[in-house]
C-alpha cells in the first residue's frame, strides 16, 4: 500500500471530507496560505478558496466559539488550534458550550465539530509549546476525545471525528508527523471508540498513547530479544475509552504498563490504572499496575532535560523489565 | 418626531408589542413568586425594566431569524414568541419544559424556533454569534441573528475577539449590549462610558449606534438598519440599549452598590408605561384596550405557571440522556 | 471552641494575613462592597480599602494574570474566581504562567499567590455554575492545590495558602459554605501536603475530598449500625498528595472506596487508584478498587437529576456495602 | 526638527543605543546561523528590523525599571541590559544561561535584573503587566514598566481586558505595541490598522500614540513621555510602533504571505542606518566612530557565542529543580 505520513494522512482526511460535504470548513491561525503551522493544511486555500478555509487573527476562544457556532447551525467546522498549550485560551467554549450545548438544550441540538491541536514535547519549544493536556478533555461529558498514533489511524479516526455528530477533540503529535506508513488513498471511518492491539504478545500489556505507541513498539523489540513478549493495546480513542481489549489483555497477561507522555500525576494512565483495578482484570494482576508517564515539571527547552522529561524508549524497557521479573 | 415612529407601527403590531412586554413583565413577577414561595431551586436573573430593549430589538426579526440570549434572558426568550407554557415549565424544571428541565432559568433554549439559548457564561454567547452567522452566511442563507449581551460581557476577552472576528468574515449579526449600568455589582461608568461603548464600533470597523433603551421606538429604528444592513449582506453591528435592571443581579443581591433613588428614577422611565403612553396619545389605542392586554398577558402566564407545576418531573432513568448526539 | 461557618473560616483566614502582611490583598469580581458572590468577603472592603480589596469588571483571564504578575513583583495576592467554570477562561494565565514561570526562569522567580474559587453543584445554577474541575490543576506541574471540607481546615489551609510561596488553587464547595466547625480564633496553619483521617475504622479505607467527606462521615454512621467500620482519609491537599496515610489505610483495611463529585472519567479518582494499585498496598487489596464519582453528564438544573448527578449518602452507603460484602 | 531631536541625547548616550543596535542586529544573526548549522534545536524569532522599537523604547528607563517581553524578544533583552554572554548562554540551552537552560529563546528572563521575560503565549504578558503595575503601584515604588506586545496580540482577549483593568487601577505602565505588520502570516491590515490600533487608547481611556518604530528618535519621544506620566502617578498608555520584521516569522516561514518588494521597502527604512545616517550627518559622531561600535558588538556576540558554546550543559540530575519554591 502507499506510504504517506501521518501530516499527509491528516490533510487527506480533511481534503476528502471537504469534497465531500460541502458543510464542512477549517478555521483556524494561519491555516490559509501559511498551511497551519506544521503544515496540515498546506495548499487547501487554493483548492477550497478563503470561504472554506478561515484564516483568523490571534483569537482562541473566538475562533473555537466561532466553530461550536456554526455547528450549531449545521455546518461541519474543523477548528485548529496551533499548540495544545492554547486550548487553555479556547477551554470555555470548549468545555462550557461545545460540550455541554446539547445536554443543556435537552438534546435538542447538535454541536458536530471537530478541534485539531497538536500537543507534546520533542521539538525544543518549550514550555508554551509542548503540554499534552488531553485528560483535561477527557474529563469533559459531551466531548469525545481521539488520540491516533500512526497514519493510518489518523486518516480513517479524523474522517469519523467529521462525520461524528459531537464535539471532537483531535489530539495529534508534532514528532508523528513526519512519520510514514500505510494510508489507503479511498476515505475510510475508523469507528471512535475502538481500541487497537498494535502487537500481540504474552508476559506484559503495555497500554500507550500517542507517540507512546510507537516507542512502546520500539521497546518491544529489544524485549522480545530478551524473551519478553510485550502485548501493546493502543485506547486511539480516550474518551469514550473501549475499555475490553484492555481488559482481556490484562487477563491474558496479568501485568500492565501504562505509558503516556502528559505528566503522570492526574493524567490519563490514571484513569486507565482505575479502569483495570476496579475490572474483573483485578483478579488476574500478578503485579502492580504500573505508570510510566512525564515528570512532574514542564516541559525545559534543553535537548536533554526535554528528552528525559518524558518516556523514551529505554525508560520503557527498564519498566517492562522491572515489572516482569517482579521488582516493583 | 416621536409620534410620527409611532405611526409606522401597525396597531397589531403594537399591540403584540405590547403584550410582549406585558408578559415578560408578568413572567419576571411570577419567577419572583414561584422563588420566593420555594418552588424553584436555583437562581435567576430578572429582567423587569428591559423590556424595551428586549422587544423593541426583537420585533424587527423575521419569524425564522435567530437570537442568541445571555443569563438576563427571560425576556428575549418572550420577545422571540417562546411558548409561554414551555418556559415557565424549564423554569420549574419540569420534563416538557424547553430543555427538558436541564438547563432552567439560564439556559432555555430553542433551537429549532431560531433562539439559540441563553447562556449561563457572561460573554459566552459572542464567539457563538460569530459562528452562527457565519454558518448563515457561508450556506447563503437569508437569516440574521442578534446577539445579545451585557455592559459586563463588553468587559471580556471574548467580546473583543467576537468584535473581530464578527468584522473579518462580516457576519450577519447584530450585536446587541443590553447596558443596564451595572454588571452584578460593578459600575459600567467605572471602566467605560455609554458613549466608548457604542465607540468600539469605529475601533472594529462596523457601524454602531446607541439608543435610548427604554424607549421602545428608539431601539427599534437602530435594531432595524443594522438588521436590513446585515441582511443586505453588509455585515455586523453594534448598538448600545441604555436602559436599567429594576430587581437585584440575582437572589443574593443586597443592593448596596447603588442608591433607592437611582432606582427610582430609572422606574420612572418605566418602558412600558413610556410606549402606552405614546400610543394612547397617539390614539391608537384606549387606556381600556391596553388594559386588557396587560391582562392577557397576566393571565397567559399565570396559565403557564399551571401548566407548569402541574406537568411532570423529568425521569431520572432519563438523566443520561442527551449528552451526545448519535 | 467557638463554632463558625467555612465561609466564615474562608473570611477570618484573608482577614488575619492581610491584617499581618500588607502584601496581602484581594482581587476579584465584586469582591468588594458586594462582598463576593457567595459572601466571602464580605465587609472586607470596609476594614482594608479599594487598594487591597480590589474590585474587577467581568475579566476572569485579566485578573488571574494581574495577580500572577504582582506575585511575581513580590506581592501576596488573593484571586477570587466566582465559579469554579470560569477558570476555563483563566487557565492560560494560571497553567502557563502563574505555574511555570519559576521553572521557566531557571528557579529565579516566585509566585505567591492563591486562587480562590467555589466548586461543586447541589445549589440549582445547571452546567456553567457547577463543575468540578480540580483534577484539572493537579495535572499541573507548578501548581498546589488544596480542597479543604470542614470550617477548620479551610482556614488552617487557607492561611497556608496564602504564606506559601507558589500559586495555590485552592477549591471551595458552595454547599460548604453554611456548614458550622469548631475554628479557634487566632490564626493557624495546616501544612500544605498532609492528608486528614477524619474517621479511623477497620473494614474498608474511603478516601474523599471536599463535600464527599462529610457524606462519607454520614454513610459511616448508618455502616457503623450495619457493623461496617469505615475509615475515611481526606488527602485535602490534591497537589501535591500525601499518600502514604492513604496507602497505610488500604494496608490495614483491605478495601478501598474513592469518592469524589467531579465526573469519574479522568478524575481525581483514577490518580488516587492508581497510587494505590501501584504502591505497596496493592499486594494487601481484598477487592478491586472502586471509584464513585459524579456521573457522565453535565450537571443538570432539575432539582432531582441534580442530585443523581453526584454522590449522595444513600450511594456511598450502598457501594461500601457491596465492597464489603465481595460483591464488587 | 529630527535634527533637534537628535542634539537632546549625550554623545555617550547615542553611542550605547547604536551598540545595542548593532549587538541586537549581532545577536539575531548568530542566532540564525547557529540554529543553521544544527547547534540550536527549536525554533526561535528574530526582530532584525525593529531594533528602534526595543532601543528606542527601553533607553527611556531607568536601569531599576521593568520590562515585559514577548516571544520575538532578543532585542528587548539586550535593550534592558542582559548579559549577552548568559543571554547567548540561554539561548544555547546552557546551565550557565539567564534561565539555567529551562526556558531558551522564548523564555529568556532576567527579574533581578528587572526583564520579567519574553513568552510563549502571544497576549500572555499583558495581564502580568497590569498586576506587575499594581504590585509597583501598591507599594509606593516609583518604579514603571514598558509591556511590549505584537499586533498579534492586540487581537487577544488578554489584550482586551488587561487594558481595561490597566486603566482601573491607574498602573505605571506604558504598553508597546510592535506593529511589525504581521501576526505570523496574518496581515494586521486585515483586522486592524496602525491608526486604529492607536485609538483604542481613547476607547478604553488612556493617552495613545504611533511612532515610525523605525526612528529611533520617535520612539524615544513618544515613550519618554509615556514613562514620565506614569511615574508621575498619571497611570498606563499605549504606544503603537510601527515596524517590520524582516527575516520570516520563525525557521518554518515560506513567506508565501508578503512579496520581496515589499521586503525591500522596509529594508529601505533600516532603523540602525537610519540613526546613524542622522547622528553622522548632525556632526555627533564620525562614520569611522559608528564602525567601531558596530564592530564592538559584532565582537562581543563572537565571544558570546564563545562563552556559550562552553558553557555546561544543565545536568539531567538537576531537571526537577525549581518547580517549587520552599
Ligand atoms: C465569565 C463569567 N464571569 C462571571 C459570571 C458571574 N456573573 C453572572 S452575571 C454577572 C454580571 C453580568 O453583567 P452584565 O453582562 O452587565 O449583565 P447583567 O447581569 O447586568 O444583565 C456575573 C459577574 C459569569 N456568569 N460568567
Ligand atoms: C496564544 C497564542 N496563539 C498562537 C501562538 C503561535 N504564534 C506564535 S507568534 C505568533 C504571531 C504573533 O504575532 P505578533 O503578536 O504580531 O508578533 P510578531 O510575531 O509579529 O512579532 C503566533 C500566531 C502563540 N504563541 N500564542
Ligand atoms: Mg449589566
Ligand atoms: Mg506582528
Amino acid at each position: 500500500m502507499r506510504e504517506i505520513t501521518y501530516l499527509e494522512a491528516v490533510r487527506e482526511a480533511m481534503t476528502q471530507e471537504m469534497e465531500r460535504d460541502e458543510k464542512v470548513f477549517l478555521i483556524g491561525e494561519d491555516v490559509g496560505q501559511y498551511g497551519g503551522a506544521f503544515g496540515a493544511s498546506f495548499g487547501m486555500l487554493e483548492k477550497f478558496g478563503p470561504d472554506r478555509i478561515l484564516d483568523t487573527p490571534i483569537t482562541e476562544l473566538g475562533l473555537t466559539g466561532a466553530a461550536t457556532g456554526a455547528a450549531l447551525v449545521g455546518m461541519r467546522p474543523i477548528a485548529e488550534i496551533m499548540f495544545m498549550d492554547f486550548l487553555t485560551l479556547a477551554s470555555e467554549q470548549l468545555v462550557n458550550q461545545a460540550a455541554k450545548l446539547r445536554f443543556m438544550f435537552g438534546g435538542r441540538a447538535t454541536v458536530p465539530m471537530v478541534l485539531r491541536t497538536p500537543a507534546g514535547s520533542g521539538t525544543g519549544a518549550a514550555e508554551h509549546h509542548s503540554q499534552s493536556l488531553e485528560n483535561w478533555f477527557a474529563h469533559i461529558p459531551g466531548l469525545k476525545v481521539v488520540m491516533p498514533s500512526t497514519p493510518y489511524d489518523a486518516k480513517g479516526l479524523l474522517i469519523s471525528s467529521i462525520r461524528d455528530n459531537n464535539a471532537v477533540v483531535f489530539v495529534e503529535h508534532k514528532l508523528l508527523y513526519k512519520t510514514k506508513g500505510p494510508v489507503p488513498e479511498e476515505p475510510y471511518a475508523i469507528p471512535l471508540g475502538q481500541a487497537d492491539v498494535k502487537r500481540e504478545g504474552k508476559d506484559l500489556t503495555i497500554v500507550a498513547t500517542s507517540v507512546m505507541v510507537s516507542r512502546a513498539l520500539e521497546a518491544a523489540k529489544t524485549l522480545a530479544e530478551e524473551g519478553i513478549d510485550v502485548e501493546i493495546v493502543d485506547p486511539r480513542t480516550i474518551r469514550p475509552l473501549d475499555a475490553e481489549p484492555i481488559i482481556q489483555s490484562v487477563i491474558k497477561t496479568g501485568r500492565v504498563l501504562i505509558v503516556h507522555e502528559a505528566v503522570k500525576m492526574g493524567g490519563y494512565g490514571g484513569e486507565l490504572a482505575a479502569t483495570i483495578a476496579e475490572s474483573r482484570a483485578f483478579g488476574y494482576l500478578d503485579a502492580p499496575i504500573v505508570r510510566l508517564a512525564g515528570r512532574d515539571i514542564p516541559i525545559p527547552y534543553n535537548r536533554t532535560l526535554e528528552l528525559s522529561a518524558v518516556p523514551q524508549v529505554p525508560d520503557i524497557i527498564a519498566k517492562a523489565r522491572e515489572i516482569v521479573q517482579g521488582k516493583v | 418626531m416621536q409620534e410620527e415612529k409611532v405611526r409606522t407601527i401597525s396597531k397589531a403590531e403594537a399591540a403584540e408589542m405590547l403584550r410582549l412586554m406585558y408578559a415578560t413583565r408578568a413572567f419576571e413577577e411570577q419567577a419572583e413568586k414561584s422563588y420566593m414561595m420555594g418552588k424553584i431551586h436555583g437562581t435567576m436573573h430578572l429582567s423587569i425594566g428591559q423590556e424595551a430593549s428586549a422587544v423593541g430589538s426583537i420585533s424587527t426579526l423575521d419569524p425564522d431569524d435567530y437570537i442568541l440570549g445571555h443569563h438576563r434572558g427571560h425576556g428575549l426568550c418572550i420577545a422571540k414568541g417562546a411558548d409561554l407554557n414551555l418556559m415557565m415549565a424549564e423554569f420549574y424544571g419540569k420534563e416538557a419544559g424547553y430543555c427538558r428541565g436541564r438547563g432552567g432559568s439560564m439556559h432555555i433554549a430553542d433551537v429549532a424556533g431560531g433562539n439559540l439559548g441563553a447562556n449561563g457564561v457572561v460573554g459566552g454567547g459572542l464567539p457563538l454569534a460569530v459562528g452562527v452567522g457565519y454558518g448563515l452566511k457561508m450556506r447563503g442563507d437569508k437569516r440574521v441573528l442578534l446577539s445579545f449581551f451585557g455592559d459586563g460581557a463588553a468587559s471580556t476577552g471574548a467580546f473583543h475577539e467576537s468584535m473581530i472576528l464578527a468584522v473579518l468574515y462580516q457576519v450577519p449579526v447584530v450585536f446587541i449590549c443590553e447596558n443596564n449600568q451595572y454588571a452584578m455589582s460593578f459600575p459600567a461608568r467605572k471602566w467605560t462610558s455609554s458613549e466608548r461603548l457604542a465607540g468600539f464600533a469605529d475601533s472594529y470597523g462596523m457601524p454602531g449606534a446607541m439608543t435610548d433603551g427604554n424607549n421602545l421606538l428608539d431601539v427599534r429604528e437602530a435594531v432595524q438598519k443594522a438588521v436590513d444592513h446585515a441582511r443586505a449582506g453588509g455585515g455586523p453591528s453594534l448598538i448600545i440599549n441604555n436602559t436599567y435592571r429594576w430587581r437585584g443581579h440575582s437572589k443574593s443581591d443586597r443592593n448596596r452598590y447603588r442608591t433607592q433613588q437611582e432606582i427610582e428614577e430609572w422606574q420612572e422611565a418605566d418602558p412600558i408605561r413610556r410606549y402606552r403612553k405614546l400610543v394612547v396619545a397617539d390614539g391608537l389605542f384606549t387606556d381600556e384596550e391596553i388594559d386588557d392586554i396587560e391582562k392577557g398577558a397576566y393571565e397567559q402566564i399565570e396559565l403557564a405557571r399551571v401548566f407548569a407545576e402541574e406537568s411532570e418531573e423529568p425521569s431520572v432513568e432519563s438523566i443520561e440522556e442527551g449528552v451526545y448526539a448519535p
